[in-house]
C-alpha cells in the first residue's frame, strides 16, 4: 500500500484536553471533557470505552477536527494540531462514523464518493489512476470492487460501514478515529469489521483510536484501552491488565455489567 | 419549547401537507401525469386543434352556446371559448411554472445555507421569512403589481419573492435534520469545504422535499394567478388566460351564460387536480427512494 | 282598483341602494365625488332644482328669481316656514353662510361660484347675488348640491362635527353612518314639501363588486343596484324580481387621445383612429345596445348638443386614407391605458384594437389601477385612454368647459388639445344671456372639435339603475340627483 | 373477564380468567406450531417465517436470537396479532395453555392481550404515548378492566413503578416519557407490561438501546420478576451473551427459521449443532478467556424477496428437548468455509 | 409559560416593524397620487397642495416614516384620509366581522375534516377515501372567489337558504351571512387539514406506541382518543395554524365576493383609494392576526404535545 502515501509512524499525543459546551441555563456551561490526555502510538489501537455521554465521542471528534471548541494541545507525529488544520493534517486523520446509514450520502455511487474526495485531496493523477486506487480501496476492506458503482441504497450495514472505512482510508490517514463504528450492527457483522481493523493495523500500519461502549469487543480487538467516565480518563493500560485486574472503582462496574457467554 | 423545534416541524409539516397516501403513489403519479401531460400537450399544439384564433372577435356570434362551430361557445366579443381555453393554458401553466422555478432555486439555495450554517445568518434569513409570511400575501402582490405595473414580469415577480420562504423553511428543516446527523461530519473530516458539502450533497439529498412541494405551489400560483385576474390585477388582455375569463365571465354567470365562467374554471380545476395527482405520487415515490 | 293602487304612493318602507363607492362626506362645499354628492342631495335642498329632462331649472328653497336688468344682479326668494332638522327656520343668513362656505377657495367647487361678488340680504326671506358680469348660468349653478343650504355657521357645530351630524332641510335625514361600510337615512318628518318623502328610510350600502351588487338585488337583499354592469343586465332582466331603469343622463363617453404625443399630434392620425372605431359595435357590445353612438362631444341632453354633428363613421378605407396622408402611413406603436378592475374599458379597448390592428397600428393594452390610471391621464403620460364626463348642473356651462377648454380643469378631458379659439368662444358664451345665442357659439365649439378629434366620442350612455320591481317611480335627474323623495315602495 | 378473583390487585400469582384454570396445568403457557407468516410485498407472497415452533412453559426464560431481520420480531407480534397490515399468517397454529389464539377471528387475542400475554417493546422512547402521563400508561388498561377511578389507578401506578426499581415512583408518575432516562422508560413499559398481571411476558430486544450498566439492572429486574411472578419469558435479542446471563432456554432463528433449539441454554452454546449457531458464537466477543480472532460472517441472510422458497425439513431431535434443522452443504459452505474464504478475499 | 409568551413577544417586535416599514415602502412606491384620488377631476392645484399639506404628504420620505413609526410606537395609527375617521375606530368596525368569519370558517374545518380524516384512515384506500381526496385535488384547485360565485348562485339565488351577502345586523344575522363564506374558506384548508390529519393518524395507528397499547389490550375506543387522535392533533393544529395564517390572505377575496365590511374589503380599498394609514394600519393587523394564530398555534402545541411545553 505504499502508494496510498501512508509514511506510517506518526504518534497522536493528547494533552490535557477539556471541553465546555454552554448551556442555556448555567453559566458554567457543561464539562464534556475535562483535562483529557490520551496517546495512539503508531500502528496501535487503542480503546475507549465509558458509559453513555461519558465524553467518548466528544474526544474522538476533537481529535479530528470537528469539535474546534478546546482547551489543551494536540500534537500529531510532533507537530502541534492547530484548531485550524493544513490539509495534510486533516488528511492524516480520518473517521469512521456509528450510523453506516446516516453517514454515507444515498444519493451517490461509491465510486463517485470516492472519487470526490480522491480529486479534493489531489490523488490520482487522471480517472483511471483514481478508479485504480479506489478498486484497491475496495478490496482493501474486503468488497468485490464491482460494487463500486452501486448507490448504499441496496447495501447491508456491514457493506456500508465496510464502504465508510473505505472512504475514510481513501485519503491515506495515519490514525483512524471508529466512534462505536461496531455498535449498529450484528454480531457476526462485527466481527468481521472488527477483523477488518485488525488486518488495516497489521496490513498498512494504521493506528486506530475505537470508540465502544462493548468491552468485550474492545477487549478483544485494542492493545491499550482507556476508561473514561464523566469527563476524565480513570483508567488507562494494556487490554489485558484492564480486564483482568482492573484497578478504577468504575471499570470494575463496568466490567461487572458486561454480559458474557458461559 | 424552542423555535427551532416549533420551526423544524412547521417546515416539516409544510413538506408534508404536499403528501398523501403510501402504496399508490404510482398510479397517482400516472393519472397526474397523464392528465397534466394532455393539458400541456393541448398548450402545445392549441393552433392546430382549433380554427379560430384565440382574439379573433366576430360580433355577428357572440355570447353562443356550444355547438359544432363554436365547441364550447364564444364571449362577449364573439371569441372562441375553447381556443382561449387552449391558448390561456400556454399562458397560465407557463406563467404558474416559471414561478415555481425561480422561488424552488433560491429558497433552496438560502435555506441549505441557512440550516447548514446557523448562526446570524439563519437568523436574518429566519426573520426576514417571519416578515413575508406575517405579511398578507396579497397586499403585497398587489402592490407590487401597482408598482411594477400588469402583467407578466410582475406577477411573476410578486410570486417569486413571497413563495421562496416556503422552500427556504422546508430545505432548512430538512438541512437541520440532516446536519445533525453523522452525514455532515463525515464530509467534513474528508476534507470537503462548505460549498460542496451544501451543493453537492446537502441539496440533492433534501431537494426532493422542495419539489414536492413545488407541484402544490404551482396549482396556488395558479389559483394566484387567477385571483389577481378577478381583482382586475392579472394578465393584460386580449392575452388568453383562464383567470381574466373567469372574470370577464362572471357578470354572465347569472344571466345563465354559465360556461364564460365556468368552461375556464374547470380548466383551472382539472389542471391543479392532475398536478397535485402528480405532486402526491411524486412525494410516494422520491419517499420510497429514501 | 289594483291599477290604482299600484299608481298611489304608499308610505313606509326601507330602501337599501347599493353602490361601488364610499360616502366620505356630508358637507356640502367638499365633495368630489357622486358617492357623497348624492346622499348630499337627499338630506340639504338647494334654492333651485335641476328640472328632471335637463331643459332648466324649478323652484326648490327659492320659489322665484329674476335678474336685473343690468344682468349683474340675481334675486331670489325664499320659501317660508321651511325649517332645519335643528327646528330652526331657514332663512336668507343660512343661504349667504352656504354660499359663502362653497365659494372659498378650499372648496374644490369654488369654481362654480368664482362669477359670484357678494351675497346680499335685504331681508329674511330674499338673497340678492351679485356677479361681475353678466353670468346666464347662475340659476344653474344655485341648483347644484355644493350651494345647498346649511344653518349659519353650521348651527355652531365645526365643519367636520357637522359632516357627521348634518342638519338640512331635505327629505331625509342621517340616522347612523359607519364610514366607508352603509349610512341610514330617515325620513325627516318635518320635509316642507307636506306628504313626502314616502319612503321610512333609505340606506346607502358599498359593495365594492359588481357581480355582488346584481345578485343581491336579484336576491331581494337589496332594493337599487347603483352601478349594474352593462354585462349584468341580461341577467337581471331575466330573473324577474329586478327591473332595469336607464335614464337620461349627460354622460358621454370618449377615448381620449393624448395629443402632446406624436402621432397624436396630427390631425389626421386622429381622424384615422376615429374612422376605424365601430361605435356602432361598442354600443351592442358594451352597453348591450342602451345608449347612441356618438357624434357631438355635448350629450343631447342639453341643449347645446349640435344634432347635425355625426363624427366620423366607421370606415376602414377612409381611416386608411387619413392615415396615409400622415407622418405615420404605415401605422405605429402606441399603448391604450385602461383602469384595472373596470371590464368595460378593457372590453373597448380589445375591440378598438383589433381595429386599428387592421391599420398597422399595434395596440398595446396597458391596465393600472384606477388610481394609478387616473394620475397617469391626469399627468398626460399615456396614449389613449377612456374618460367620460356628466354635468353636475343643467347649465352646459360647465360641462362644455370642462371637456372642451384647455383650461376647463381636464384639458379637454387629458387629451391636452390647445386651441385658444375655442377657449375664447366658451368664456364668451358664458356672459350671453341668450341662450340662442349662446347654442350658435356651442355648436361652433362642438364642430371644431368635431374637426380636430382629440377626444372621440363613442356614445351617449344613460344612466343605469336596477331595481326591484317594488320600487316606484325612481326617477334619477339628469343631473344624477337621485330625487328619492318621490320614491315609493309597494308591499 | 372481570371475574372476582381479578379484583386483587396483587400481581403475584396467575390472574388468569377463572375458567381457564383448571387447564393450566397441562398444556404449556405458549405454543407455538409450525407457524408460516408470509409478507405481501409488490403483489406477490413472500414467506418471512416458515413453519416455526416453539414452546414455552411457566417460569421458563426463552431466548430468541438470531440476526437481524431472520424474524424473532415477527414471531413476537404473530403471537400477539399485531403483524403490520402486509403480513399475514397463513399456516400453524398459536396455543396460550391450550387454546388456539388464531381460530376465533382474533377474539381470543384480544382477550389474552395484557392479561394473559404482555409485551415489552425494543424502543420505550418510541413505544410509549409521548401525550400521555407515565403512570396513567402504565394502569390505563388495568383500571379500563377494574373500572378503577383515577386515585386507584395513581397508587397501583406508584406500587408498580416502585416494583420496577423507579425510585422516588410518587415524583415521577405525572411525568412524561420524555422527561425520562431510557433506563427509566424502559421500567416504566415493563411496569405497564405487568401490570394486569400476565402469565407470559414477550420481550423485544428490551435493553438494545440501552447502557451496559442500565441493561445489566434490567436483566436484574427481570430475574427477579421471573421469580416473583412465575411467568413465561420469551426473550428476544441479537445479543448471545445477554440471553446467556438471563436465559435457561435458547432458539436461535435465521432467516425466518428456527435452526437450533434447546431447552438446556448451557449445554447448547457449549456443544452448538447447527453450522449457523457455530458461526454465531464464534462472533462473539469475550469478556473472559482467551482472546481469539473472531469468526466474521461474509453476509447477513438475504432479504424475504431473495430467499429460497422451497419447503424446509422439519427440526430434527438432537436429545430430548434439543432440535436442530438439517444443514444443506450449501448452509455448511456459507457458515464453516465460507467466513474464511470471504476473509481472504481482496 | 410565561418566559415563553415574553419572549414570543419579544420576537414580534422585528416582525412588526419589518412589515410596518414593508408597507410603508410599498404604498410610497406605488403610482398615484391620494390628493388627486381623493379630489377627482375638478380640483385645482392649489386645493391638491392643500390636501397634500394637510396629509403630510409634501414632507420628505424619511419624516413621514419617522412620523409614521413614531405613531406606531405609541399605538396612534392615524386617520383615514378617506374617513375622516381615526383608524383605530374604524377598525372596531372592521376587526369583528373577519374574526368572525375566521372563526366560523375554523370551526367548518374542524368539525368536516376530522370526521373525515378519520373514516379515510380507518378505511384507506377504499371507496370514501378515494372520493374524499379525490375531492381534495379539486377542491385544493378551485378559485376561492369561483366557489363563492358557486355557493351564491346555488345556495342563494336558487334555493335562498342564505342571504346573498352583506353582514347583518344582530349577531345571529352576522352568522348566518357568514355561513356561506366560511364554507368557501373553509374548502381551501379542508384539503390541507384532512390530508394532514390523515397522514397523521395514520401515522400513529401505525406507530410503536400504538402496538403498545394494543398488547396492553386496551380497547380500540381507548386507542382511538387518548392515542391515535391525540398524537394526530398535534400536526393537526399545526397545518390548522398555518391555514389560517394564510386565510387572513383569503379574507380580501373572499369578502369582496360576499361583500362583508371586514378587513379584506378595508384593505382592498384602501389600497385602490391609497389610503395609507388605512393600508399601513390594515397591513399590520393582518400580520399580528397572522402571528397571532401562530402564537395561538404554539400555544395549543405546548397543551396538546408535553415534549415541547416549556417546564
Ligand atoms: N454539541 C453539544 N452541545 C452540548 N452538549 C453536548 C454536545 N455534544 C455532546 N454534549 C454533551 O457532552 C457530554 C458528552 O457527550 P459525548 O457525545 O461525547 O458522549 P459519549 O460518551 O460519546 O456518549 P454515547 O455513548 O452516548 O455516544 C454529554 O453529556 C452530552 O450531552
Ligand atoms: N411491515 C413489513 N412488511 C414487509 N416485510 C416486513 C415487515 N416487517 C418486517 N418485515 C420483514 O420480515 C423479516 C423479519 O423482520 P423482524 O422485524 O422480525 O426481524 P428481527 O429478527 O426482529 O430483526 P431485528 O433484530 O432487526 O429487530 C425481515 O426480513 C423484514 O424485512
Ligand atoms: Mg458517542
Ligand atoms: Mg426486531
Amino acid at each position: 500500500m505504499g502508494s496510498a502515501g501512508m509514511t506510517g509512524g506518526s504518534e497522536l499525543v493528547a494533552e490535557d484536553i477539556s471541553v465546555t459546551f454552554a448551556t442555556r441555563r448555567r453559566d458554567a456551561g457543561h464539562r464534556a471533557l475535562a483535562g483529557v490526555s490520551l496517546g495512539v502510538r503508531p500502528g496501535e489501537i487503542v480503546g475507549l470505552v465509558g458509559e453513555s455521554g461519558s465524553g467518548k465521542s466528544t474526544l474522538g471528534r476533537v481529535i479530528v477536527g470537528l469539535q474546534q471548541d478546546y482547551t489543551g494541545t494536540l500534537r500529531f507525529g510532533g507537530e502541534v494540531l492547530a484548531h485550524r488544520r493544513t490539509r495534510a493534517q486533516r488528511r492524516a486523520i480520518q473517521m469512521v462514523f456509528q450510523d453506516p446509514y446516516a453517514s454515507l450520502d444515498p444519493q451517490m455511487t461509491v465510486w463517485k464518493m470516492l472519487e470526490e474526495l480522491l480529486i479534493v485531496h489531489g490523488i490520482g493523477e487522471n480517472r483511471e489512476a483514481r478508479r485504480a486506487r479506489s478498486e484497491e480501496l475496495m478490496r482493501l476492506v474486503h468488497m468485490p470492487p464491482t460494487l463500486l458503482d452501486t448507490r448504499p441504497a441496496g447495501m447491508s450495514g456491514g457493506q456500508r460501514q465496510r464502504v465508510a472505512i473505505a472512504r475514510a482510508l481513501s485519503v491515506g490517514p495515519q490514525l483512524l478515529v471508529a466512534d462505536e463504528a461496531t455498535s449498529a450492527l450484528d454480531v457476526s457483522v462485527q466481527a468481521g469489521i472488527i477483523n477488518l481493523f485488525a488486518d488495516l493495523r497489521a496490513e498498512i500500519g494504521l493506528s486506530i483510536l475505537f470508540i465502544s461502549h462493548n468491552l468485550a469487543v474492545v477487549r478483544s480487538l485494542c492493545d491499550r484501552v482507556a476508561v473514561i467516565c464523566q469527563g476524565e480518563i480513570v483508567e488507562e493500560a494494556e487490554t489485558r491488565a484492564v480486564f483482568d485486574a482492573p484497578r478504577h472503582d468504575y471499570t470494575r462496574q463496568l466490567l461487572a455489567a458486561a454480559p458474557d457467554l458461559p | 419549547m424552542t423555535e427551532v423545534m416549533i420551526e423544524k416541524k412547521r417546515a416539516g409539516l409544510m413538506s408534508r401537507i404536499g403528501r398523501t397516501g403510501r402504496r399508490r403513489g404510482n398510479t397517482h403519479l400516472l393519472i397526474g401525469a397523464v392528465i397534466v401531460g394532455l393539458i400541456v400537450l393541448m398548450a402545445i399544439c392549441a393552433p392546430l386543434l382549433t380554427r379560430y384564433g384565440p382574439i379573433d372577435q366576430d360580433f355577428t356570434a357572440t355570447l353562443q352556446g356550444p355547438s359544432w362551430t363554436h365547441l364550447l361557445g364564444t364571449d362577449n366579443l364573439g371569441r372562441d371559448l375553447w381556443s382561449r381555453i387552449l391558448f390561456g393554458a400556454r399562458t397560465d401553466l407557463f406563467l404558474a411554472t416559471v414561478a415555481v422555478a425561480a422561488p424552488l432555486v433560491i429558497g433552496t439555495a438560502i435555506g441549505a445555507l441557512s440550516g447548514y450554517f446557523g448562526g446570524w445568518f439563519d437568523t436574518i434569513i429566519m426573520r426576514i421569512a417571519d416578515i413575508v409570511v406575517a405579511f398578507p400575501f396579497y397586499v403585497l402582490v398587489i402592490s407590487l403589481v401597482f408598482i411594477m405595473g400588469n402583467g407578466v414580469g410582475s406577477i411573476f415577480a410578486a410570486i417569486s419573492i413571497v413563495s421562496w420562504v416556503a422552500y427556504a423553511r422546508i430545505v432548512r428543516a430538512e438541512t437541520m435534520v440532516l446536519s445533525s446527523t453523522d452525514f455532515v461530519d463525515a464530509l467534513k473530516v474528508g476534507g470537503l469545504g462548505s460549498g460542496r458539502i451544501v451543493f453537492r450533497h446537502l441539496v440533492p439529498n433534501v431537494v426532493s422535499q422542495a419539489i414536492v412541494y413545488a407541484m402544490s405551489d404551482i396549482v396556488a400560483n395558479i389559483g394566484v394567478i387567477v385571483t389577481l385576474s378577478y381583482f382586475g390585477m392579472g394578465i393584460v388582455p386580449p392575452t388568453p388566460d383562464w383567470g381574466s375569463m373567469m372574470a370577464d365571465g362572471q357578470p354572465f354567470f347569472a344571466g345563465g351564460y354559465y360556461g364564460l365562467m365556468v368552461v375556464p374554471a374547470a380548466a383551472v380545476i382539472v389542471t391543479s387536480f392532475g398536478l397535485s395527482l402528480v405532486g402526491d405520487g411524486l412525494a410516494n415515490v422520491l419517499r420510497v427512494k429514501r | 282598483t289594483r291599477a290604482s293602487a299600484a299608481d298611489t304612493p304608499q308610505k313606509g318602507g326601507d330602501l337599501i341602494m347599493l353602490r361601488a363607492e364610499q360616502l366620505r362626506t356630508l358637507l356640502p362645499s367638499q365633495p368630489t365625488d357622486n358617492a357623497s354628492i348624492w346622499p348630499i342631495e337627499e338630506v340639504f335642498n338647494t334654492l333651485l332644482v335641476p328640472k328632471q329632462d335637463g331643459s332648466g331649472v324649478a323652484p326648490s328653497l327659492a320659489t322665484s328669481w329674476e335678474q336685473s336688468k343690468d344682468g349683474l344682479d340675481w334675486t331670489f326668494h325664499l320659501r317660508h316656514g321651511v325649517k332645519f332638522t335643528n327646528g330652526q327656520e331657514m332663512t336668507s343668513k343660512d343661504v349667504k353662510f352656504s354660499i359663502e362656505e362653497t365659494s372659498k377657495p378650499s372648496s374644490p367647487f369654488a369654481f362654480i361660484n368664482a362669477a359670484i361678488t357678494k351675497v346680499t340680504t335685504p331681508d329674511a326671506y330674499t338673497v340678492v347675488i351679485h356677479t361681475a358680469k353678466p353670468f346666464a348660468p347662475l340659476p344653474a349653478d344655485m341648483a347644484i348640491f355644493a350651494n345647498s343650504i346649511v344653518p349659519y355657521d353650521y348651527a355652531g357645530m365645526t365643519p367636520e362635527a357637522f359632516s357627521k351630524k348634518p342638519i338640512g332641510t331635505g327629505p331625509f335625514m342621517l340616522k347612523s353612518w359607519t364610514p366607508g361600510v352603509e349610512a341610514t337615512f330617515e325620513r325627516n318628518p318635518n320635509y316642507w314639501d307636506k306628504g313626502k318623502p314616502y319612503l321610512d328610510s333609505i340606506t346607502f350600502k358599498v359593495v365594492a363588486d359588481s357581480n355582488t351588487r346584481a345578485n343581491e338585488v336579484q336576491g331581494g337583499q337589496a332594493q337599487i343596484d347603483e352601478f349594474p354592469a352593462f354585462s349584468s343586465i341580461t341577467a337581471l332582466q331575466n330573473s324577474g324580481t329586478a327591473k332595469i331603469g336607464t335614464y337620461a343622463s349627460s354622460r358621454v363617453d370618449f377615448l381620449s387621445i393624448n395629443t402632446q404625443k406624436k402621432p397624436f399630434d396630427n390631425v389626421d392620425v386622429r381622424r384615422a383612429i376615429a374612422s376605424a372605431v365601430d361605435k356602432n359595435t361598442l354600443v351592442k357590445v358594451v352597453l348591450f345596445g342602451h345608449g347612441k353612438p356618438a357624434g357631438a362631444y355635448m350629450s343631447p341632453s342639453s341643449w347645446s348638443h349640435d344634432p347635425s354633428i355625426t363624427g366620423y363613421p366607421y370606415d376602414l378605407k377612409a381611416a386608411k386614407a387619413f392615415l396615409a396622408k400622415s407622418p405615420v402611413p404605415d401605422g405605429f406603436k402606441a399603448t391604450i391605458t385602461v383602469a384595472s378592475g373596470n371590464s368595460d374599458q378593457q372590453t373597448m379597448a380589445q375591440i378598438i384594437q383589433a381595429s386599428l390592428a387592421k391599420l398597422g397600428i399595434k395596440i398595446t393594452i396597458q391596465t393600472l389601477d384606477p388610481s394609478a390610471a387616473y394620475d397617469a391621464k391626469q399627468n398626460g403620460n399615456y396614449d389613449m385612454g377612456f374618460s367620460y364626463d356628466t354635468t353636475d348642473i343643467v347649465d352646459p356651462d360647465e360641462i362644455i368647459r370642462f371637456t372642451g377648454s384647455y383650461d376647463g380643469g381636464s384639458h379637454g378631458l387629458y387629451s391636452f388639445y390647445k386651441n385658444k379659439e375655442i377657449d375664447s368662444w366658451i368664456a364668451k358664451a358664458a356672459t350671453l344671456n341668450d341662450q340662442d345665442a349662446r347654442q350658435k357659439i356651442y355648436f361652433k365649439v362642438e364642430k371644431a372639435w368635431n374637426e380636430a378629434q382629440p377626444l372621440v366620442p363613442l356614445f351617449y350612455t344613460p344612466e343605469l339603475y336596477a331595481y326591484a320591481s317594488n320600487v316606484h317611480d325612481f326617477h334619477p335627474f339628469v343631473t344624477g340627483n337621485y330625487n328619492l323623495a318621490d320614491v315609493w315602495m309597494s308591499k | 373477564m372481570n371475574g372476582a378473583g381479578m379484583a386483587t390487585r396483587k400481581t403475584d400469582g396467575p390472574a388468569g380468567a377463572g375458567g381457564e384454570r383448571a387447564s393450566a396445568g397441562q398444556a404449556p403457557l405458549l405454543e407455538i406450531d409450525r407457524l408460516c407468516v408470509s409478507a405481501h410485498i409488490n403483489g406477490q407472497d413472500w414467506r418471512a417465517l416458515e413453519n416455526i415452533t416453539l414452546r414455552v412453559d411457566r417460569g421458563e426464560t426463552r431466548g430468541l436470537v438470531g440476526e437481524s431481520g431472520s424474524g424473532k420480531s415477527l414471531t413476537l407480534r404473530a403471537a400477539m396479532g399485531l403483524l403490520p397490515g402486509s403480513l399475514s399468517v397463513t399456516s400453524g397454529a398459536i396455543r396460550f395453555k391450550g387454546r388456539d389464539l388464531l381460530a376465533d377471528g382474533g377474539k381470543a387475542m384480544a382477550a389474552v392481550r395484557g392479561t394473559g400475554i404482555a409485551m415489552v417493546f425494543q424502543e420505550p422512547a418510541v413505544a410509549l404515548n409521548p401525550v400521555m402521563r407515565v403512570g396513567r400508561q402504565i394502569t390505563d388498561s388495568v383500571s379500563a378492566r377494574r373500572g378503577w377511578g383515577r386515585r386507584q389507578a395513581r397508587e397501583f401506578a406508584v406500587e408498580l413503578m416502585d416494583q420496577v426499581g423507579i425510585r422516588d415512583p410518587k415524583r415521577w408518575v405525572e411525568a412524561y416519557p420524555h422527561q425520562l432516562s431510557g433506563g427509566m422508560r424502559q421500567r416504566v413499559m415493563i411496569a405497564s407490561a405487568i401490570a394486569c398481571g400476565p402469565e407470559l411476558i414477550f420481550c423485544d430486544e428490551p435493553t438494545t438501546a440501552l447502557d451496559v450498566t442500565v441493561q445489566s439492572q434490567i436483566l436484574k429486574l427481570f430475574s427477579k420478576l421471573q421469580a416473583d411472578l412465575h411467568a413465561g419469558f420469551l426473550y428476544v435479542t441479537h445479543d448471545l451473551s445477554v440471553v446467556a446471563e438471563f436465559c435457561s432456554s435458547l432458539s436461535v432463528m435465521y432467516a425466518g427459521r428456527i435452526v437450533e433449539q434447546s431447552d438446556d441454554l448451557k449445554a447448547m452454546v457449549q456443544a452448538p449443532v447447527h453450522p449457523y449457531t457455530r458461526a454465531l458464537l464464534g462472533a462473539v466477543p469475550r469478556i473472559k478467556g482467551p482472546i481469539q480472532r473472531l469468526r466474521g460472517l461474509s453476509s447477513s441472510a438475504p432479504p424475504l424477496t431473495e430467499r429460497s422458497q422451497a419447503p424446509t425439513a422439519p427440526l430434527a431431535e438432537v436429545s430430548p428437548g434439543w432440535q436442530v434443522a438439517p444443514a444443506s452443504p450449501e448452509e455448511v459452505e456459507l457458515f464453516e468455509t465460507g467466513v474464511q474464504a470471504w476473509e481472504a478475499q481482496a | 409559560m410565561l418566559r415563553f409568551l415574553i419572549r414570543r413577544l419579544l420576537l414580534l417586535i422585528p416582525v412588526v416593524v419589518g412589515v410596518a416599514t414593508l408597507t410603508f415602502m410599498l404604498m410610497h412606491m406605488t403610482p398615484g397620487d391620494p390628493a388627486r384620488t381623493y379630489l377627482g377631476d375638478r380640483a385645482s392645484p392649489q386645493a391638491l397642495a392643500a390636501l397634500r399639506h394637510q396629509w403630510g404628504l409634501d414632507q420628505p420620505l424619511w419624516r413621514q416614516y419617522l412620523a409614521f413609526m413614531g405613531g406606531l410606537a405609541t399605538g396612534n395609527l392615524g386617520q383615514s384620509m378617506f374617513f375622516h375617521d381615526s383608524i383605530v375606530s374604524l377598525l372596531a368596525i372592521r376587526l369583528p366581522p373577519t374574526l368572525l368569519l375566521m372563526a366560523i370558517a375554523t370551526l367548518f374545518s374542524i368539525l368536516i375534516s376530522v370526521p373525515l380524516a378519520v373514516w379515510m384512515a380507518l378505511s384507506r384506500g377504499g371507496a370514501v377515501d378515494t372520493a374524499v381526496r379525490s375531492f381534495n385535488s379539486v377542491a385544493q384547485g378551485t378559485p376561492l372567489f369561483f366557489t363563492g360565485a358557486v355557493l351564491i348562485a346555488v345556495f342563494s339565488l336558487k334555493l335562498h337558504w342564505f342571504p346573498v351577502a352583506g353582514y347583518g345586523k344582530t349577531f345571529g344575522e352576522h352568522v348566518v351571512s357568514l355561513i356561506l363564506p366560511s364554507i368557501a374558506v373553509a374548502l381551501v384548508i379542508i384539503p390541507f387539514l384532512i390530508r394532514g390529519l390523515r397522514g397523521a393518524l395514520i401515522d400513529a395507528l401505525n406507530s410503536e406506541f400504538v402496538n403498545f397499547a394494543k398488547a396492553k389490550g386496551l380497547s380500540r375506543r381507548a386507542i382511538w382518543t387518548h392515542y391515535a387522535l391525540r398524537n394526530a392533533a398535534i400536526p393537526g393544529i399545526s397545518i390548522l395554524g398555518i391555514q389560517v395564517g394564510y386565510l387572513a390572505g383569503g379574507s380580501l377575496v373572499i369578502e369582496n365576493v360576499f361583500a362583508i365590511p371586514g378587513m379584506g374589503t378595508f384593505l382592498m380599498k384602501g389600497i385602490l383609494n391609497r389610503d395609507f394609514p388605512v393600508v399601513q394600519a390594515s397591513a399590520l393587523i393582518f400580520a399580528l392576526l397572522v402571528i397571532f394564530v401562530y402564537l395561538l398555534t404554539d400555544i395549543a402545541y405546548g397543551l396538546f404535545d408535553p415534549r415541547v411545553r416549556v417546564k
